[in-house]
């Protein structure tokens, strides 16, 4: 048992790391790159997507056919790994390389993928994900936005309705767009996807604020947005399908949750205190957050040790966002107590490292609702790792219309 | 057993909740921290004109001569209403610590202010040791302090300082001699500032040993109003996570109907009875000046920032997606609670507090 | 506002204390009397009951005409905590006088109640209250236990099934039992309650020994029981309405929840500690058991509050019991805690205070199962005092046939 | 990355598993509750001859020479039986005591007596300062132990005591020369004694500080190995539990269709999950004789105690009315995680133990 790379792990870092090092230079202090302006963010994570893809590190398990390494989700967390040690612009893409465009892989005719892929993977070309709306969060089957075909030869589509917390709508060339076609079906046989020109005429797209303050997330509204049919991707009606390629595409999430180092900064923290850092209530809290942190960070390393051998990480591991969210909300809480009655001051005032802890403190609350709420995954792991039984579906074999009738009623 | 509010007292709750509902709507608390702006002065105007300044003061001081009971009842529905106000400063800490420094014609001045609703605030430490760099000498103040809340909106700063011999004095001056140096706060509908003294001209209002007991005692008294100011806040969010559990759908039905929602719900409100019945014993302490005071008030305290913190987050996650936006006020619950969790020390110094009263406190008088 | 009784309530203290000290010794210590088995404890509790109903206490809220004082639910507190400060026996009638006699009260005819009521009240008759169950516990509409109408020419029925749970069933001289007749309607709908002498032929008593060792429950084996129909009470299939009278009686649950000095009892171990009673982590468990214990406390002062006034108590007091479980769990816990290494020890060996705390800590688990469960009660609280909507009911409309069916296949 | 089982760890867990099923009943645990006996005889006969009394002892000692990570393995699977046998005072304590004292010939003739099944007792503080009330001199013990865990059992003890100049030194005496006073525990499938000595004789097997380093390690591996035997209780409770919510049925469909349940029961998974991670850290530790040792060690103790805590309490909840009987094993599981959170010390002695570590180590290897 150790924590060390096997010989070929340890040559694929090397390799990676080098090339990182011929491309950027070393964090110091776990310091990130600062950018005044989101759309200063997108721009360098374009650029930096560019030089990546150009050396062949732009998507490490995509086939080599679309331009991948072709590698193993272990290398690419080896590699994203190295590539947290260099300040290097933090990736806009994950949505665009990591959800859409597996879909559109799937899915998608030849012609698309000629067409889309490449720009995509070079940064070129930046795509977002239409799917959320104002009544369907949680239970995407009740999606509205319609889709309905030209009445005037056209051979196309005219769509029509409102999607929200679309990443990075505001910046992005294309978007895949999840609609209604058939409402006197099950609510999940009636849908099919279709990509867009963001900048087609009917398209408006504002940016939320965010309770902190961030507007990274926007609502479209689509108002008689013409798409052609070649735009459309899968079957009619199957729309579904495609989203759910999407969502499973994710990147496994190992890694990434929780910032390093939070526990060096609490014992950093209560060392300032003087003697109040031998405070058993203060050690008790910086234990249970420690308790939490590193063990979900061993949960990873489990995980690591799975893909290593080739294996699927334990299904334990579906509980890391549940844990990751209450690391990153303990520990915010724990640092502005530990700050006594200074803590009513603005973190983002202080300092950088500050301004980091207080995103955390808002994210903790977004991360429990986003990618499937705390009670969505829960439902998830006690049905398909638990094995318990689902809850009686009182939707279940209606059609979206009777469903739909029936909420307004 | 009389344990709960009289019927006056339910009936001027109900007033007062109008009032401020129609005084200080949430947007007043948005619209200070979508500003530059450190308080809302209309809101405090209207509170002023409506007496709630004056509501617990005797006669005699210009005031309404109605309990402190009705004091904490106006701190709640200023709590439910997230108003943009600097009671905290100038009614739970200032007028109490007014009230508990030796007759005087000064203090009788400065209460006057206070019931006509000028603003004041304190410049003195949370805790003991009771120390300061603020010196006090020929009638004159030097040194500072980092954070005075509501110090940018204060008329008067009353302040705690050592003389030259280190005997303590409690002294007051006017804002207008004071540097002041706003901080920026992580709610920033509230507002606090780093202060400097340069031969601030003061009068001195206590002098001794009678200040350090009165700013213990004022502070227990601050914590009792602050937790009926978290109760309301408390309240609020509860009920609009409440409602809205019963109107969004997922799934085909309520979300309110769902056990994970639901039985939170319940635990959310189990622990608000809680926290209320400590309030009201809180209020009870208040009113007869009871030896449990200090208890009561960590009690209160503790239970009320337990409350609010627990419900300001989940009102965010049931409301989902549109809890996380600017455009809800979720996050107005959201940072307003963690206001209060520090603004008069942080739980551990409460814990302490009240850990120390129940194992040195030698009569119980029950469970 | 005080804690003080009204000069009425005061009299009515007065009154009762002087009644009590004329029949019994204070307590000392708080120590109870305790009794070498189970059936002393009935023995004495009988007594007990005899000489308190003799004196006009043996029902506070019993109308005149029963024997009862036809007090209000305030003044059965009052003389509660009056009683609890002397040497008595503990009461072994809250099932039968608070429950099972109130739905007689309510449902049988004026022939039942003059026979039953008074030997009730005076203690020579003990009833129990056969409900619950293996296969009906949270969910009481499962009940099988069968009664059918004698095919014999007896004017009577037949009873069949197995009960559990059955509080001190082996002591009691008659039962009322709830039974199936009719299981082709709903659930709740097809169920009569009659009840039996517990000598009767096939009525098959077993003692249930408890996680604790305990046995004051017990299963109730019923094998072709014999009842004539003058022992049904109330109409044939409406015996849920019987069982709901009795559910509703039990009495107003303000105060009995949690001992008397937790609180002392921690502090007294705490400071046997020395120095380390300082310790600010086992402080703030202190604080946290303070919290919720006092709590309860003002919380069924405010309740007590609106009975004197007339009112009925706050709907929040429903959650008194599992607050009150909360604070039992936690305070064993605290307790064996404070003992540090030498917590392995049985407390029951140390001594009779010890003794008392390894009860409540099995007691709590007990007490989140008895009486409706956490999450029932949970529901309950949601739906009857937040207004949340019930959750949709598979069971809905189904007969007890098709349900049972369903169960099985 | 390696960081996990490896396939022959896993083939001996399955192994052992099988075996522990056949050889300790869950049965075996209630019977010596029900009885007047201290341990299972027969199950510590089946236990020595499967050879897990000599597991991790090197060859030379009569040991199998497997690592101690196979010595874990053998815990959780004791911990899923409940096994009632004396294996944390003879091997957890006492036969990892042995492998920290200096090499002797009496230590090589202890460790093979233990590899070949001999029962062994410790009378040792468990916590600094090591206090003691026994003495040694000329080879005579003197003195008592309050709480000795399997006293009653063991054949021989080892003893820390002073010498009459304070030096302390670790002896090995025989059990027939003790005077034992068994106590009633509150897990009565285990056993503890009050012990006496009086001119004891004894062989000491180390003498100096070496003795007070081998006991704060000793007390670091055996909390490693204790580790594991409450995960075994915990997924056997979780099993358990697991179970019958699929099962039960309640309102006409099974308790663990509803979120009340299921999520509860995802809760305790997620605590489990966390646990097993860092009881697979402590057996790394172990493994690897890390500096992180006593980091691991502490983390170990207080995870799987807390997630043991939580499931056996949840799994008579779970159970109902039948989960509240003798009948079913939900008491006995309930029983031996309280007697596991004293066993060692209590969680707070542990936690300040991982406090300390981790304010006063100053590299982490992350996050």
């Amino acid at each position: 048992m150790d924590f060390n790379d096997s010989p070929e792990e340890a040559l694929f870092r090397q390799t990676c790391h080098e090339w990182l090092a011929s491309q950027a230079t070393l964090k110091e202090n776990n310091v990130a790159l600062s950018f005044a302006t989101l759309a200063d963010k997108v721009a360098a994570s374009r650029r930096w997507q560019n030089m990546k893809a150009s050396a062949g590190y732009g998507a490490i398990t995509w086939p080599k056919q679309y331009g991948g390494m072709g590698g193993s989700p272990l290398q690419n967390i080896i590699f994203r790994q190295e590539e947290a040690k260099f300040l290097v612009p933090p990736s806009q893409f994950n949505v665009s390389l990591g959800m859409v465009i597996p879909s559109l892989m799937a899915h998608a005719n030849e012609d698309i993928k000629a067409r889309h892929i490449a720009p995509a993977l070079y940064g070129d070309e930046l795509w977002c994900q239409l799917l959320s709306e104002p009544q369907a969060g949680s239970d995407l089957g009740m999606i509205r936005t319609k889709a309905v075909r030209c009445d005037d030869g056209r051979d196309g589509w005219i769509i029509n309705g409102q999607k929200v917390w679309t990443s990075l709508a505001q910046f992005a060339e294309f978007g895949m767009v999840l609609t209604r076609t058939n409402p006197d079906v099950h609510s999940f046989a009636g849908m099919t996807a279709f990509f867009i020109d963001m900048k087609s005429p009917g398209v408006d797209i504002k940016p939320i604020v965010q309770a902190n303050g961030h507007q990274e997330f926007n609502e479209v509204f689509l108002s008689d947005v013409y798409v052609p049919d070649s735009q459309r991707v899968g079957e009619i009606d199957s729309g579904w399908l495609v989203t759910m390629t999407a969502l499973n595409s994710e990147r496994m999430s190992i890694g990434g949750l929780v910032p390093d180092n939070l526990i060096e900064h609490v014992i950093n923290q209560l060392k300032s205190l003087g003697e109040e850092m031998h405070d058993p209530a203060l050690l008790t809290r910086l234990n249970q957050l420690y308790l939490k942190a590193h063990g979900l960070w061993l949960m990873q390393c489990q995980g690591m040790t799975a893909l290593s051998k080739g294996q699927m990480p334990s299904a334990g591991l579906g509980t890391a966002k549940i844990i990751a969210c209450e690391v990153l909300s303990e520990y915010a809480q724990l640092m502005f107590d530990l700050r006594g009655h200074e803590g009513i001051l603005s973190p983002r005032a202080i300092d950088e490292h500050w301004s980091v802890i207080e995103d955390l403190w808002y994210g903790a609350a977004g991360m429990r609702i986003a990618g499937g709420t705390d009670e969505i995954v829960k439902n998830g792991i006690g049905e398909r790792v638990l094995g318990l039984p689902p809850e009686p579906r009182t939707d279940k074999g209606k059609t979206f219309r009777e469903l739909t009738e029936r909420t307004l009623a | 057993m009389d344990f709960d509010f009289s019927s006056d007292q339910v009936q001027l709750r109900e007033d007062l909740r109008r009032f401020m509902i129609s005084a200080s709507p949430r947007s007043c608390a948005r619209a200070v921290i979508e500003s530059d702006a450190t308080m809302d002065h209309e809101v405090w105007e209207k509170i002023v004109e409506m007496g709630i300044t004056r509501l617990s003061l005797p006669e005699s001081l210009g005031g309404f001569g109605m309990g402190i009971i009705e004091q904490c009842i106006a701190a709640a529905e200023q709590g439910r209403q997230l108003a943009p106000v600097p009671s905290i400063a100038s009614l739970y800490l200032a007028q109490q610590l007014l009230l508990q420094l030796p007759a005087s014609e000064a203090r009788e001045h400065y209460l006057h202010a206070s019931a006509d609703g000028n603003i004041f605030s304190v410049a003195a430490p949370i805790k003991t040791p009771w120390k300061t760099t603020i010196s006090m000498e020929n009638g004159a103040l030097n040194g500072h302090h980092t954070l005075v809340l509501h110090a940018a909106d204060a008329d008067y700063l009353l302040v705690y300082a050592h003389c030259d011999d280190g005997t303590p004095v409690i002294a007051a001056c006017e804002k207008k001699n004071v540097d002041i140096e706003p901080q920026p706060l992580i709610d920033a509908s509230m507002s606090a500032a780093k202060i400097s003294f340069k031969q601030t001209p003061c009068s001195v209002l206590a002098k001794g040993s009678v200040c350090e007991i009165a700013l213990a005692t004022t502070l227990n008294r601050a914590a009792c109003l602050l937790s009926f100011e978290q109760m309301g806040a408390c309240d609020a969010a509860f009920e609009m996570a409440n409602e809205y559990a019963k109107e969004r759908q997922a799934f085909g039905r309520a979300i309110g109907s769902y056990q994970a929602i639901k039985h939170k719900l319940v635990d959310l409100y189990t622990q608000q009875q809680l926290a209320h019945a400590h309030c009201l014993y809180a209020a009870w302490a208040l009113h007869t000046n009871d030896a449990a005071l200090p208890k009561a008030a960590a009690s209160a305290l503790l239970s009320s920032q337990q409350a609010l913190t627990a419900m300001a987050s989940e009102n965010i996650h049931i409301h989902g997606g549109m809890g996380y936006t600017w455009e809800l006020d979720c996050h107005l619950f959201f940072k307003r609670a963690r206001f209060y969790a520090s603004v008069l020390g942080n739980q551990h110094l409460w814990h302490a507090r009240l850990g120390n009263e129940l194992v040195y406190c030698d009569t119980m008088m029950e469970a």
